[in-house]
């Protein structure tokens, strides 16, 4: 017992302190909080802002892959739903734009759910094929231009404030609590880390394993709508060529981060987010450092590697600190 | 070893999707088209080989795009700007990428870390290194660059076999025999069985993680070689995406991504398939940037459900046959 | 007899190019030409593959957008042997290919740095002047031409200085994002005066992360950028921006006419056939640019 | 036995011993010593730690103290291969070979014969073939090893370690899922190797087999040493009494017959049920507090008749009842539902999911029957999994451990409890005491007797007849996919169901 709990997610705070550390040397006022037409504005409020989207599909995409599964076509669905909100949003009110592109990240779950839980084929070309055509169902909503739109509602959700808290961050976070809930509060949570980490042995002991499987690519397609919904309210107009671009891969990043294994089982929706927020903390670290663009790809490697030899079982920090202590013990 | 292997199916598909093709644009049936065909995908193919490999040793490799950009940059430098003789430029990078792959398999298999990932990071740091080498593309004017690109073996019916797929062609015989024949190949389908219990059973394998990478790396280092005779040129932004696209490939041709199983001809074959695709849209050209991507969707679920559907047809017919039989 | 044309676009990255591509169908339904054409998805090796699906199909002239200046010379050579004329659009090849094609429609692109450099200088006078610059796509040829374009154009002014210059990937969204940590690491933009932007996109992100700010876009910090899609001037309007260097959408246009005169007259059109770089400001009548372009497919 | 006491150093020398993973002391201080030419028993309880002894000579584990001599060289291999190369081949617990190569490339894996750096595929299959053929396995070599069943994968597991073994052999658990016959065949092998001056070392919980194969014993319990003995001067309830640290208690192996019981109502019956190409259609009643027995070789469709009865197979013809009721089982689901429950034989890859706790696995049936929304609190999860590690004795009594982490034996146990949890009217047991140590299996058999009196059907599969005609009160007999003979009552005996299994090559003769 005293085995597992706490590194749990030591490391990844660890990590997380270490880079906003460096943000804070590179960047003095990175601290700075004011208010500013009621919002909240900072350096830290920009990193939970701009990491809000990868936090969403991060939500969604550790569930998927605590089936064993991945979903390259988170991307292209917010790419997708943030086109049809931006089309609807000057016409109907946000209840109605909200429906439609909820509604539209569903079906894209569930099609991607379909191949895999029910034609199973492997997750990885199974989301392939929403990757590539899904951007082309996004260009084709809005003909390749950025559609703009001027709906206060739907702008409100991407730059509006709940009590200085920007819209965005309050999302992502209520979508935590939400799929918490849902996931812990409900039995799903181990219904999937058994679907995962065994679904032959979980079929067997009368789990509806393809019904689970069904049910994390459906809600990875909601959490990617929203995502896609708040990108889009974000510049206030859906960018179906750019919206969400190779955003899968910070995804699944963050999730790996998040010390959830590619292979399965065990996941934990918090840890994925803190991982969207390592990712956000170095980008924005990065764009505040003032080096070339150049070096950006160069530091996220770095960066990322350093993070996921933290977390490696053979050099884990912890173990190394913690084993002299245990051995202490009669 | 029940009804048709997975591998003829795909050659099957392939056979009938390319008739279809023809059927609705004549020209394609020619040789010329064909010869194109290998030429165009001669890189995805040489990458697809040694992602193979990878994938049915249970691993992934998403640094081969950036490796190729990578590489194509430093080629051209070597040539253009430090008057490097090409063959020693050759030499220098593919020693350099095989290092590079023999350093991510080293990582993955002594900090355990898994290749996603690792190779994800490989993939920005190929692509970082190559934009600090040069952000502008570079144009090889090196006397080889004309020979080689100008080589073609003439096919009856004006094709062309060019240098550059019989480059491809080469690596992928050698491909299939390193898998099948040698022990090196069975140690590789051991690893997909089960890394622990290949361990158990006395694979090396520290050692062939590393080797295996090594090899990713190293044809995707020739890839970005005749990558840069198929443009002359160097640039740090070329192939982009590759990686899904080889990993399309050998998923297509029939290889588990969960690893153990799979074959260097059904990678081929996928990736045949993925560039007939392309001509067939190229061909159609009244496409517009987004119907260009979903019919690219379109047809490659049509190719897979094809195919999964006529494997589960194969295998069908033996179980009745069987039960007759009891 | 009809004329068929082959046109290797690169894809639909941005609102410009959507808008090229829709023109360049005007243009050819206008002349009777039957245009194909192939979408590259932004990869080269696509852009040579449908060159050579082309050849195969025996076009009678291909327009090629080259998605990079180099690496075209063996596929060229094809066409050349096919005899099938190639004409380029908005960007130029690599010099050693002159004689591969028969004509180059494009804009200076170092050129429209310059203009967009030339408009800040004589705008801002001899006041200091802090830039923050927001790169196209690292490695695209564009973004490093509009870049040096700019910076010859400033180097003249020793009051001139970019601080900052970060990409924005030409994309509204990392527009907005790198505009607000430059914001913040230039003490909330008060040390900012103007902001360069390589396409009108990033700065329509870049003017939504000044507001945000509590800036004042167009007043506070001066803008420009390149492109003229149509936004920038709904922003133009509004007072929240002040310039932008003219890219035009047409390059099929004058692409057609060349084709078919060398086709009927065999008349060699010149080698460079150079588009305008207009630069549009506030007193250009923004409304009216924004309404003849709207409907052009941006 | 030859050399007893010579000047020579033993083989295989172990001395001082540990190890633990965590808090977990699975090793201390354990010294075993192999003689060259000895057949040598290591036994203990599950859990008792043999495995990872073994795993810690052959470097499989880093050990945390000791030392390791080979023929009086110390040795410290740090991988299965460096032990391979140092000459100590294993047979280690799991099936430990790859289902996706070929029988042959299992074989000669890493050693293929090799011309011109190329693996000369006919020679390997023909090496492959002749060294199965001295296992009594004629089968093609080269089709994948996952198209055959565990015993034949285990048969290919000990023919690769016996080819391998220069000086040192290591069999944990080699006969946990072979039948006598093969059984037999094996132990011919060990002794011929044993003459040769090999040293084997043998892991079982079948003790008749200890006694007829082993010269020496030495027993483990709780990852100490609790002594080395002769095995001719060792009495039977002496060593259960080393094994287990006290006296067994005797349960009775005398059965109550069938007929001393009132007849008992039908829980479920199948009719015509079959699946072609599976099994051929049969008819079978199982009663409430009643113990059905599967008896048949390997491959003769016991499991298959299980999978079918449970759900996890689809017939393509006849009807189930339950309790009279028509009722229809097209999934793991639909039996669960039912109130079925069924733990497969394949414990590893069907049974547990190694990553999830001792709790959550236990839980696991339980919950998927209750449904989504009807989640077990913790505290019910706490109570239920306590309630059944103490019941079956799961070590170490943490519920709070990877499941993946105990020992073999304890993971059974645990599936075992999963089932139990869902409080079930029909239970589907296919090999439950397959690798259970002589204290647990006495105590499974019980616990089934005791399911039994409380009313529940039982369906059970086991390869050893000694154990079906225990609890059995009626014995299904299969051959070749099909059931072929029901005993009952007196019926039940060892003899007769050996006859109705080997009736086959009569039957074949007459039909010839
Ligand atoms: N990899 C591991 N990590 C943690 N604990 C382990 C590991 N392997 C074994 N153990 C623990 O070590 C102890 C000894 O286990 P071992 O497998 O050696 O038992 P065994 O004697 O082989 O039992 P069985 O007869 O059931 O196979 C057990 O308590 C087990 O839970
Ligand atoms: N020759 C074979 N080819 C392919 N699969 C086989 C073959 N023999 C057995 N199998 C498979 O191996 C598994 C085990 O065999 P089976 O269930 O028939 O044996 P059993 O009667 O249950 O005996 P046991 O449980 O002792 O292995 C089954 O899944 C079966 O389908
Ligand atoms: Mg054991
Ligand atoms: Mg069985």
């Amino acid at each position: 017992m005293t085995m597992l709990l706490p590194r749990r997610g030591l490391a990844q705070i660890l990590a997380l302190i270490v880079i906003l550390a460096v943000d804070r040397v590179v960047s003095p006022q990175f601290f700075d909080l004011r208010l500013q037409d009621g919002r909240l504005f900072g350096s830290l409020i920009d990193v939970l802002n701009r990491g809000t989207p990868v936090a969403l599909l991060s939500l969604g995409m550790v569930l998927v892959i605590a089936t064993r599964g991945i979903d390259l076509s988170v991307g292209a669905v917010m790419a997708i739903c943030g086109a049809i909100a931006a089309s609807l949003a000057d016409s109907h009110g946000l209840p109605v734009v909200l429906a439609a592109a909820l509604g539209a990240g569903l079906v894209c779950g569930l099609w991607n759910g379909f191949l895999v839980a029910v034609l199973g084929m492997q997750p990885i070309v199974a989301t392939l094929i929403l990757m590539v055509a899904g951007r082309g169902i996004a260009q084709l909503i809005t003909e390749g231009r950025i559609v703009t739109f001027s709906s206060p509602d739907l702008v409100w959700l991407g730059n509006g404030a709940i009590l200085g808290v920007p819209v965005p961050i309050a999302i992502a976070l209520g979508m935590l609590i939400l799929t918490g809930a849902v996931v812990r509060g409900s039995a799903l949570g181990l219904l999937i880390e058994a679907t995962g980490g065994n679904a032959r042995a979980s079929e067997l002991a009368g789990v509806g394993t393809r019904a689970m499987i069904l049910a994390v690519y459906v809600w990875c397609g909601v959490c990617a709508s929203l995502a896609g919904v708040i990108a889009a309210a974000d510049i206030m107009g859906a960018d179906a060529n750019n919206a969400g671009l190779w955003l899968e891969l910070d995804a699944i990043l963050a999730v790996v981060i998040g010390g959830t294994s590619l292979f399965g089982g065990r996941f934990s929706l918090v840890l994925a987010v803190l991982g969207a927020l390592i990712i956000q903390t170095m980008n924005t670290g990065i764009l505040l450092s003032g080096y070339p663009p150049e070096f950006n790809l160069l530091v996220k490697a770095v960066v990322v590697l350093a993070v996921l030899l933290l977390q490696s079982p053979k050099l884990s920090g912890f173990a190394g600190i913690m084993a002299p202590l245990r051995r202490a013990k009669p | 070893m029940k009804g048709l292997p997975p591998v003829l199916i795909t050659a099957i598909v392939l056979v009938v999707g390319f008739g279809l093709c023809a059927m609705q644009f004549p020209n394609i049936a020619s040789t010329r088209v064909v010869g194109n065909l290998l030429t165009d995908n001669a890189f995805v193919g040489i990458v697809a080989t040694g992602m193979t490999f990878v994938i049915i040793s249970g691993g992934i490799d998403l640094s081969v795009g950036s490796v190729i950009g990578f590489t194509t940059v430093f080629v051209a430098l070597a040539i253009e700007r430090w008057g490097v003789p090409p063959l020693v430029a050759f030499v220098a990078i593919l020693v350099l990428s095989a290092a590079f792959g023999a350093a991510m398999g080293a990582v993955i298999h002594v900090f355990d870390l898994p290749p996603f990932i690792v190779t994800l990071a490989g993939m920005f740091l190929a692509r970082g290194a190559s934009f600090l080498l040069s952000t502008e593309s570079v144009p090889i004017t090196a006397p080889v660059y004309s020979t080689v690109s100008d080589f073609a073996l003439r096919m009856p019916g004006g094709g062309r076999l060019s240098a550059i797929a019989i480059i491809m062609l080469v690596i992928l015989i050698g491909g299939i025999l390193l898998l099948r024949l040698t022990r090196f190949g069975a140690n590789v389908y051991a690893l997909g069985g089960g890394r622990a219990t290949a361990s158990l059973m006395g694979v090396a394998v520290g050692k062939m993680t590393i080797k295996i990478y090594m090899l990713s790396s190293l044809l995707a280092g020739t890839a970005g070689i005749v990558f840069s005779f198929y443009t002359s040129a160097g640039y740090s932004l070329s192939a982009v995406g590759v990686e899904l696209d080889s990993i399309a490939a050998v998923v297509i041709g029939g290889t588990l991504l969960t690893g153990g199983q799979g074959s260097v001809i059904g990678t081929f074959l996928g990736v045949l398939i993925q560039g007939m695709i392309q001509t067939y849209i190229n061909f159609d050209g009244t496409l517009s940037s987004w119907w260009t991507k979903i019919a690219t969707g379109i047809l490659l679920f049509a190719f897979i459900a094809l195919q999964q559907g006529l494997v589960a047809l194969a295998r069908r017919p033996v179980a009745t046959r069987a039960g007759a039989a009891s | 007899a009809e004329l068929t044309v082959g046109f290797s676009q690169i894809g639909s990255e941005s609102g410009w190019r959507a808008a090229e591509t829709s023109v360049s169908k005007q243009e050819a339904a206008k002349r009777k030409v039957n245009l194909k054409i192939a979408d590259a998805q932004q990869k080269q090796e696509n852009q040579i593959k449908a060159i050579r699906s082309f050849i195969a199909q025996n076009v009678d002239a291909i327009f090629l957008a080259p998605v990079v200046s180099t690496g075209w010379d063996a596929v060229l050579k094809e066409a050349k042997e096919a005899k099938i004329p190639v004409v380029l659009l908005d960007r130029d090849i690599d010099p050693s290919g002159k004689d591969l094609y028969l004509t180059a429609v494009t804009s200076d692109s170092v050129h429209e740095g310059e203009v967009a450099g030339d408009w800040l200088a004589k705008t801002v006078g001899d006041k200091a002047c802090n830039i923050v610059e927001l790169q196209g796509t690292v490695g695209a040829s564009v973004a490093a031409n509009r870049k040096k374009g700019f910076d010859t154009a400033i180097a003249k002014h020793a009051n001139l200085k970019i601080v900052r210059s970060q990409t924005g990937d030409f994309t509204r969204a990392k527009g907005k994002e790198v505009m607000e940590s430059f914001i913040k690491a230039e003490g909330g933009g008060k040390n900012i005066c103007a902001v360069y932007a390589h396409n009108d996109d990033m700065m329509v992100g870049a003017i939504q992360a000044m507001k945000e700010a509590g800036l004042k876009p167009g007043k506070d910090i001066l803008t420009v950028s390149i492109d003229a899609v149509p936004d920038i001037f709904k922003a133009m309007v509004a007072g929240e921006a002040n310039a932008t260097v003219e890219l035009t959408p047409n390059m099929a246009g004058p692409a057609f006419d060349a084709v078919a005169a060398f086709k009927e007259k065999g008349t060699v059109p010149p080698k460079w056939i150079q588009t305008e770089s207009r630069l549009l400001t506030a007193t250009d009548n923004p409304q009216k640019e924004y309404d003849s372009k709207k409907g052009l497919g941006y | 036995m030859e050399n007893s006491l010579g000047p020579a150093p033993p083989l295989l020398e172990v001395r001082g011993i540990s190890k633990s993973f965590g808090a977990v002391r699975a090793l201390q201080e354990v010294d075993f010593t192999l003689r060259a030419g000895e057949i040598h028993a290591l036994l203990g309880e599950n859990g008792a730690g043999k495995s990872t002894l073994i795993k810690v000579v052959t470097g499989v584990f880093p050990r945390d103290a000791g030392v390791v001599r080979l023929g009086g060289d110390e040795v410290a291999p740090r991988s299965a291969k460096a032990a391979l190369e140092a000459g100590i081949a294993t047979v280690y617990q799991e099936v430990n070979l790859l289902p996706n190569l070929s029988v042959a490339q299992n074989l000669f894996l890493d050693r293929q014969p090799m011309r011109f750096g190329i693996v000369r595929e006919g020679e390997m299959r023909r090496r492959a073939e002749a060294l199965l053929t001295e296992f009594g396995l004629d089968i093609d070599v080269a089709a994948p090893l996952g198209n055959y069943s565990v015993a034949i994968q285990h048969v290919t597991a000990i023919a690769r370690a016996v080819d391998l073994s220069a000086r040192v052999l290591i069999l944990d658990e080699p006969t946990a899922s072979l039948d006598r016959h093969e059984v037999e065949i094996l132990f011919g092998i060990m002794r011929q190797l044993a003459r040769r001056g090999i040293g084997i070392v043998f892991v079982s919980h079948f003790l008749d087999q200890v006694y007829e194969i082993s010269d020496r014993i030495t027993v483990l319990r709780n990852g100490r040493l609790v002594g080395e003995r002769e095995t001719a001067s060792l009495p039977r309830l002496e060593l259960i009494r080393m094994m287990l640290g006290r006296e067994l208690a005797e349960t009775t192996s005398a059965r109550a017959a069938a007929g001393d019981r009132p007849p008992r109502e039908v829980c479920a019956s199948f009719e015509n049920y079959g699946k072609a190409g599976y099994v051929a259609p049969f008819n079978l009643e199982l009663r409430h507090g009643e113990v059905v027995g599967l008896a048949g070789l390997l491959g003769s469709g016991r499991t298959e008749t299980a999978r079918l009865v449970f759900g996890a197979e689809r017939p393509d013809g006849g009807q189930a009842r339950v309790e009279g009721a028509p009722v229809r089982l097209q999934s793991p689901r639909d039996g669960v539902r039912q109130g079925f429950g069924y733990c497969p034989e394949e414990r590893k890859t069907d049974g547990i999911v190694a990553e999830l706790t001792v709790r959550e696995n236990i839980v696991l049936a339980l919950q998927a029957k209750r449904g989504l929304h009807r989640p077990l609190s913790r505290r019910e999860q706490d109570e239920i999994a306590r309630r059944y590690v103490k019941m079956l004795d799961i070590r170490p009594p943490d519920p709070e451990r990877p499941v993946g982490l105990l020992s073999g034996g304890n993971q059974q146990k645990a599936l075992l409890a999963r089932w139990l949890a869902t409080a079930p009217r029909l239970l589907v047991l296919d090999e439950p005491t397959r690798g259970i140590d002589v204290g647990a299996h006495a105590e499974i058999i019980r616990l089934i007797r005791e399911l039994c009196d409380d009313g529940l059907a039982l369906l059970v599969i086991s390869s050893e007849l000694d154990e079906i005609v225990t609890y059995s009160d009626r014995v299904v007999v299969l051959r070749d996919r099909a059931h072929v003979e029901e005993l009952a009552g007196e019926a039940i005996d060892v003899t007769n169901i050996l006859a109705a299994i080997a009736a086959e090559g009569a039957a074949k003769e007459a039909r010839a």
